[in-house]
């Protein structure tokens, strides 16, 4: 396709953005800093637009490709291109952007500046994972989004911060260092290049195979995260701001799905088939036992953080069955979880606002005050459980369908994780929204302001757009998927 | 060669006879009635009351440091002197260079007060 | 007699022989020197010196050796036994032990060796820890203010006579110091080394004088100051080796100046009664010139302060010498040379 | 005098530092107290010239002085770091100098002949030269670290330094004692040659390489021979420091080139094994023990034991590419030392070094732009990416897998991460801890307000664009082996 | 001719001796510059020695710089330990710990 340097523009102008808001500080109130800031997430959003307009979906190939040495010495190039499978998260990121621009122009009082420049340098970063094909290049991108994501709940945070943060760069960090070692070992394998489809076509041995296999589990898994791998997840969620919360949710989460479909599928395709239990066990380990945990959850940013961990359970079991539809419904699955938790995340954040508490105890009735908060969760809440009609029954339903094609047990066992997620959703609702009003806060709720429902109404309308038409979301995604299968397919163990 | 030096070691042997008998002689010969007064170091007039081996002054210390690097530096001097005619205007040159750099050295001794003893 | 020099006893019992050859005159020599300053003192003081012991006090000498080696040794309570005794032998011993090298006539030597002025150098070293041990050992203040003074105003000297043996070694390229005698025969008088090597032939001398501790450079013992140095414990035997030790280096300063500066063996001129006398004959009568200096020098010159001292070694007598080490550096790479060799 | 030979234009840059180093202690002497300033300057001056004539000499290769001294793109290359090096340390410390009366012209003269010695360091082609380089380097430095007569800690320093400095120069002596006995030369081409014929099974080398092993790794403060490292770290002034972190590391690294690669590259497989020892204790003890200390000088300290480490996994590696990463790293890790000790030189005043961790405390309320450069040069020590020290060590792992050592090379990223945690703590502490009252900093000085800038955002900025380091870097060690 | 191998070995017990010195002398620091000196005074035993033996005049070449090398060293090593005296008072060994981590 036609390179203009798209790619490019969306990855730097939010980073240079970041910096200048970073310039700009904090006079004047903030607002100069606020209003640059959405501009430039604004504009950012518009330089992805025609990716998605322009985009081509009748090819697997990569579209918008740019490419010039970086680093010559080591072979390293700045590589960027987009198939389908990337599209959608890019779109996803920069939209996200937006609304925590907007989400936070209230309610971050401290240090607005660096707060949003911290997102804006995220939001290019992220961009820029989702568009590398250089290895390095990818694992830049990966690695260098720690840095605001470390300070964005640091010093943004809640009481725990700092436990939290220095735990969430240290796992991510820790799962991430192996990744590169196999980089660096399919370098030499293919042929003194880290072009990412150099890896694709790279032979490899069966014991090579599953060594980086095991190095690219550990990284995504920690970054999905998976059982047994969590942990630092709750902590980071509970103690990020609201907006560094829906990032996290919603986009750096499927980074470590992303990296499964961009890196682990295609590289190691007899690894993934020889692991596929592994990782089907993980999942389901992760839709049950973690779905269970969620109940018991006293505090709702917790509650929903086990409950992502959960439905990114699902989007992992697709991935590892290998069928098209499974694979589909689990892309579908992620983007509506990064709308869904995103939302879920917000109206949190919308409550703890008012209240600064997340205790669930200590609301209760909110939907007398607050009726156009209360149906606006409603819908997202259906969407967390799946119900059809929303985004989240689309992709759940196409992975239990694909998974029971091939593996009826697991597929059983998955959709099991369908009631739990009803049971702690809807319980959460129930007691925050419905019941009498009993305690005396509550009562003195307002209810949503302009911006708020900004925030939440378009969201909702992405939930529900894919929930009643999926069509144009899995087809920019067909082609790259069945590119993907067929890559999987094939057995790269020479000779 | 090293037959010049066996001349060397009968002499030290023989020097060190010549200085040793003399010393056990003496102590033989003369007589031996000590009293503490006698084995007290000297004083001028008043008891010895504590070690001599006192602190002294730095400078003396200075002064063997200095003639440390400059006795070594000599050590280059001699054989340069020796074969003067052989090593020709480049050996020369660049034993300038060397003193001059020397020299340096010494030039800032001097001024910093080094060599004085007021 | 082609056999007896093979022979494998040969060479040490040659050796043994020529110690005893030199050592013996040695130490008479030094004995007398006793009585010649004393002697020769007297007379410029207007005065008769020592002239009670045998005719004319010839005797002088050795009724002092006598009278010292029936002294008591005392060993101060405090002091450190062995080194207290070590110390006068390590002074001695290096004293006599730079005799080895010194050239009597062509090639005649206990040991004709090549590196005879390293060897000398090296050796003549050694003696200031006699020195510094003696100060030390005795557990004295003034016996270690002598040491310290002594050790600090050797190191100074050493330095300038370091520079000016290179102007020798510049000229004579070699350090055998036969052949160094050898470099200046010729032209008699004339091409002695003193004369264009005359700064340095006038600093290592005093030199000399200030590394043997003699006046007015005796401030380590300086009698009036700090009653006597470092030797101010010892008695008896103790302290007649250091005196020994002392008058040896005077000899042999006095005689390594004559070998490296004043021709050695050589007559003063080439011509024919001067030729007739044998050149061992010209060596002492230079030696004896020269020890008579320090004679003189002691008896006409009041003793120097030791910051005196000090600032004439460190700041007169080194940049003179290095001044002039380039100056003869210098000559050697012009025509000059032909006259300097 | 120009003879094939001779070629002393090779050597200008040395002659020119040694001739000035000359210069400002004269000129130091005579000028007097009030006008230190003129030595400083002239220093100053003396290292931009220096760099200019290195630079000069680029592209230019052969011997001098009878094959003694090395002219190739390494040699300029090198020179031209330390010379940066250590400018920039003359530039961050004059403040910190004239506050605590060391502003004086010894101390400039030390850091010259220091230089000068880590010049001969990377130029010598001669067992003799390399060692007179590295004493020149290291005697200059003892100087420096105990130049504060009256201060306990800096003497105290000074002398295990100097007791342990002066062990790794004998046993690095008596590797090349070894060395000469078995090559009958101290010509490091000539030893080369003598080498293949003497075979790596020997035991006088092995036990030579033994040696020189062991003073190399003593001199680079690689553990287990690091004793010495973080007491005169945490001892000396931290302008020295911030000299000894940055320049010897490049000056070690040119002798390890000369002595074991350009010389006994025959012995690969004897040094080879002994510095994956090295890498190992390095790493483990460098990493782990940082994060017990509470003294920034001392934890950076033991982060340079733990850069070590990462260093010499180049040079396990052997290869060309490795050796190239190892120089490659040796030149990042200095620079981002020069920030770390920079920094704290930066927020230094009379009387408070700003070398707790504790004294960063809230360093974002108070000096935010410095808690931001804080930032960058941590996360650049830590190897995050988009920072040069991520380069660094992606280098060092890539020509390590080359060369088939993937076990170690997974060792080495685990203890990355290891290493991740101390600096971040120091981040923690100065981002999201609160200032505490009685903290007050230096009172700003321009001079190396611009320095740290300049050098910290070069950590950034070089991360954002690093081909041409890289390259400049990589270039340095083409053909040597 | 007294054998190489001697040389070495004396050379070599030289430098244990001096290395020994170091590590375990826990008395007094002046001992610890006299083991660095006995460390170099080792290795020119083996230069020397090799030197002679290879009929190769480099090796005694280096023991001139050794020499003065180990000269300026302990003027410096010497330097420092008057100046740490002064502030210490003490040049007992195990009185340096004033740094520790």
């Amino acid at each position: 396709m036609h390179s203009f340097g798209l790619l490019s523009a969306a990855i730097w102008a939010p980073i240079l953005g970041g910096f200048l808001v970073l310039a700009v500080g904090d006079r004047a109130g903030g607002n100069p800093a606020r209003w640059l800031a959405l501009l430039v997430s604004l504009l950012t959003f518009a330089i992805t637009l025609p990716l998605f307009t322009s985009f081509d979906t009748h090819t697997a190939a990569m579209q918008f490709v740019e490419r010039v040495p970086w680093i010559p010495a080591f072979h390293i190039a700045y590589f960027l291109g987009i198939d389908g499978i990337s599209l959608w998260f890019i779109l996803l990121t920069s939209f996200l952007t937006v609304l925590v621009v907007i989400a936070s122009w209230r309610n971050v009082s401290m240090r607005i500046a660096q707060y949003l420049a911290a997102f804006l340098i995220m939001d290019g970063l992220m961009i820029g994972v989702f568009c590398a094909l250089d290895a390095i290049l990818f694992y830049v991108f990966w690695e260098a989004m720690l840095i605001p994501m470390f300070l964005i709940i640091g010093v943004w945070g809640g009481p725990r911060r700092v436990y939290a943060t220095i735990k969430f760069f240290l796992y991510t960090f820790l799962g991430s260092v192996l990744m590169l070692v196999a980089f660096l070992y399919l370098y030499f394998h293919s042929g003194d290049s880290f072009s990412l489809l150099a890896f694709q076509k790279t032979p490899l041995g069966a014991n090579a195979q599953i060594w980086i296999f095991l190095a690219f589990l550990i990284a995504f898994a920690v970054k999905i995260p998976m059982w047994p791998v969590h942990t630092w997840l709750p902590d980071a969620h509970v103690e990020a701001p609201t907006g560094g919360s829906v990032i996290l949710a919603a986009i750096m989460l499927k980074m470590g799905a992303y990296g499964f479909l961009r890196l682990s599928l295609p590289i190691t395709p007899d690894a993934s088939h020889q692991l596929a239990w592994l990782m089907i066990v993980l999942s389901l380990i992760a839709i049950v036992y973690i779905a269970l945990i969620a109940i018991v959850q006293q505090d709702m940013k917790k509650l929903i953080a086990y409950s992502s961990i959960a439905h990114m359970g699902f989007v992992t079991l697709g991935f590892f069955v290998f069928t098209q539809t499974a694979i589909e419904g689990a892309i579908i699955q992620m983007l509506s979880h990064g709308f869904v938790s995103a939302a879920m995340f917000l109206c949190v954040g919308v409550l703890y606002d008012r209240m600064h508490t997340r205790d669930i105890q200590a609301y209760g009735g909110v939907a007398n005050v607050m009726p156009i908060f209360a149906s606006l969760m409603m819908l997202f809440a259906m969407a967390n459980v799946g119900l059809p009609g929303t985004s989240g029954f689309v992709g759940e339903f196409m992975v239990v369908l694909g998974t029971y094609q091939v593996h009826p047990w697991p597929a059983i066992i998955a959709a099991t994780g369908l009631i739990t997620g009803a049971g702690y959703t809807l319980w959460l609702f129930k007691r925050v929204i419905f019941g009498g009003i009993i305690h005396a806060e509550v009562a003195a709720l307002s209810d949503l302001n302009g911006r708020e429902i900004l925030v939440l109404g378009s969201l909702a309308v992405f939930v529900l757009l894919q929930g009643v038409w999926p069509a144009p979301f899995l087809d920019i995604v067909h082609q790259s998927v069945a590119h993907l299968l067929q890559q999987v397919a094939t057995s790269k163990i020479p000779g | 060669m090293l037959g010049h030096y066996l001349p060397v070691l009968i002499f030290l042997l023989i020097a060190l006879v010549v200085g040793i008998v003399p010393l056990i002689l003496g102590s033989k010969l003369g007589p031996n009635r000590p009293d503490s007064e006698k084995l007290s170091p000297y004083e001028c007039g008043f008891e010895a009351f504590e070690d001599a081996r006192v602190k002294f002054d730095v400078r003396y210390y200075l002064v063997a440091i200095l003639f440390i690097l400059f006795d070594l530096e000599i050590a280059f001097l001699f054989p340069w002197a020796v074969v003067f005619d052989s090593v020709g205007m480049t050996g020369f040159l660049a034993m300038m260079v060397f003193l001059a750099i020397l020299v340096v050295g010494f030039i800032y001794e001097w001024k910093k007060g080094a060599l004085e003893w007021e | 007699m082609h056999d007896l020099v093979n022979a494998a006893w040969w060479p040490p019992v040659w050796a043994l022989i020529k110690i005893i050859i030199v050592l013996i005159p040695l130490l008479l020599g030094v004995a007398y020197l006793t009585l010649a300053e004393r002697k020769v003192i007297g007379y410029i003081q207007i005065r008769l010196g020592p002239n009670r012991v045998g005719f004319r006090g010839m005797l002088q000498p050795i009724a002092d050796a006598l009278k010292l080696l029936f002294k008591e040794v005392l060993i101060p309570s405090t002091a450190n036994r062995f080194l207290f005794l070590a110390a006068p032998v390590l002074a001695f011993v290096p004293a006599m032990l730079v005799w080895a090298a010194v050239p009597f006539g062509p090639g005649v030597a206990i040991s004709n060796m090549n590196a005879g002025l390293l060897y000398v150098l090296a050796i003549a070293g050694l003696g200031v820890y006699g020195i510094i041990i003696a100060g030390w050992a005795s557990n004295s203040k003034y016996a270690f203010l002598g040491a310290m003074r002594a050790a600090a105003q050797l190191v100074a000297y050493e330095i300038a006579m370091g520079f000016a043996l290179v102007g020798v070694l510049m000229l004579a390229q070699t350090l055998n110091l036969s052949k160094i005698v050898e470099a200046q025969a010729g032209g008699g008088f004339w091409s002695w080394y003193w004369l264009p090597l005359f700064p340095f032939f006038l600093v290592y001398f005093i030199s000399g004088v200030a590394e043997t501790n003699r006046a007015p450079f005796d401030v380590a013992e300086g009698e009036s100051e700090i009653v006597a140095g470092f030797h101010v414990e010892y008695s008896g035997m103790g302290f007649a080796l250091f005196f020994l030790a002392e008058y040896a280096n005077m000899i042999f300063i006095s005689i390594l100046t004559t070998v490296l500066f004043l021709g050695g063996w050589y007559p003063p001129f080439n011509v024919a009664p001067f030729t007739w006398v044998p050149g061992l004959i010209w060596l002492l009568l230079k030696t004896a010139f020269l020890l008579y200096v320090f004679l003189w020098i002691r008896a006409t010159f009041p003793r120097y302060r030791y910051d005196q001292i000090m600032r004439l070694g460190w700041k007169v007598f080194i940049p003179i010498t290095i001044a002039w080490i380039v100056v003869v550096g210098i000559a050697l790479e012009t025509p000059l040379r032909a006259i300097l060799r | 005098m120009q003879n094939a030979l001779f070629h002393w234009s090779f050597a200008i840059p040395e002659i020119w530092v040694l001739a000035m180093a000359c210069v400002v202690l004269l000129v130091d002497v005579f000028v007097g107290e009030r006008q230190r300033d003129v030595a400083y300057v002239l220093s100053i001056f003396t290292l931009l010239a220096a760099m200019a004539l290195t630079w000069s000499q680029m592209g230019q290769t052969g011997f001098a002085f009878f094959g003694q001294f090395h002219l190739d793109p390494f040699t300029s290359i090198a020179s031209f770091f330390v010379e940066l090096l250590s400018l920039l340390v003359l530039s961050y410390s004059r403040k910190y100098l004239l506050r605590r009366s060391l502003y004086r012209g010894e101390v400039f003269v030390l850091l010259l002949f220091a230089l000068l010695g880590a010049l001969i360091l990377i130029s010598g082609a001669n067992l003799l030269i390399l060692y007179l380089g590295l004493e020149l380097l290291a005697l200059s430095q003892y100087a420096l670290v105990a130049f504060q007569r009256g201060n306990l800690r800096a003497t105290e320093a000074g002398l295990k330094y100097f007791i342990l400095g002066a062990l790794a120069s004998a046993l690095l002596l008596y590797g090349m004692s070894l060395l000469y006995g078995l090559t009958g030369t101290l010509d490091l081409h000539q030893i080369a040659i003598a080498l293949v014929n003497v075979g790596s099974a020997n035991y006088l080398l092995m036990l030579a390489v033994v040696f020189l092993v062991a003073g190399i790794a003593f001199k680079f403060g690689a553990a287990p021979f690091h004793m010495w490292l973080p007491d005169a770290y945490q001892g000396a002034p931290t302008p020295v420091t911030l000299f000894m972190s940055s320049v010897p590391k490049i000056a070690i690294f040119a002798l390890f080139l000369r002595i074991l690669v350009d010389g006994g590259y025959g012995s690969i497989e004897i040094w080879r094994q002994l510095f994956v020892a090295l890498v190992v204790v390095s790493l483990v003890i460098g990493n782990v023990v940082a994060i017990a200390q509470t003294n920034l000088k001392r934890m950076l300290a033991y982060s340079t034991v733990g850069n070590m480490g990462f260093l010499a996994l180049g040079i396990v590696a052997g290869t060309q590419n490795g050796l190239a990463s190892a120089f490659f790293y040796a030149v990042v890790y200095a620079f981002m030392a020069t920030a770390a000790f920079g920094l704290i030189v930066y927020l230094s005043r009379e009387g408070f070094e700003a070398e707790e961790i504790s004294d960063l405390r809230g360093l974002v309320r108070t000096r935010p732009w410095a808690a931001f450069l804080l930032l960058i040069i941590m996360f650049s020590l830590a190897g995050v990416p988009p920072t040069i020290g991520f380069y660094a060590k992606l280098a060092v792992f890539q020509a390590l897998i080359e060369a088939h050592f993937i076990w170690l090379a997974v060792f080495g990223v685990l203890m990355a991460v290891v290493g991740a945690f101390y600096y971040l703590r120091v981040l923690k502490v100065a981002l999201f801890d609160a200032p505490a009252e009685d903290l007050a900093y230096g009172a700003d000085d321009p001079l190396a307000a611009s320095v740290l800038t300049v050098n910290s955002l070069a950590l950034l900025i070089l991360g954002i664009v690093p081909g041409a380091l890289v390259a400049f870097c990589y270039h340095a060690l083409q053909g040597v082996l | 001719m007294i054998p190489l191998s001697h040389w070495l070995i004396l050379g070599a017990l030289l430098f244990s001796i001096g290395v020994v010195g170091i590590f375990l002398n826990r008395k007094n620091v002046i001992i610890l510059l006299m083991a660095i000196e006995i460390l170099l005074l080792a290795v020119n035993i083996n230069f020397v020695a090799f030197s002679r033996y290879l009929g190769n005049l480099q090796g005694q070449i280096f023991v001139f710089f050794v020499l003065t090398v180990a000269a300026a060293e302990a003027a410096i090593g010497l330097a420092i330990l008057v100046v740490y005296f002064r502030n210490r008072r003490s040049i007992n060994v195990e009185d340096i710990d004033d740094l520790r981590g």
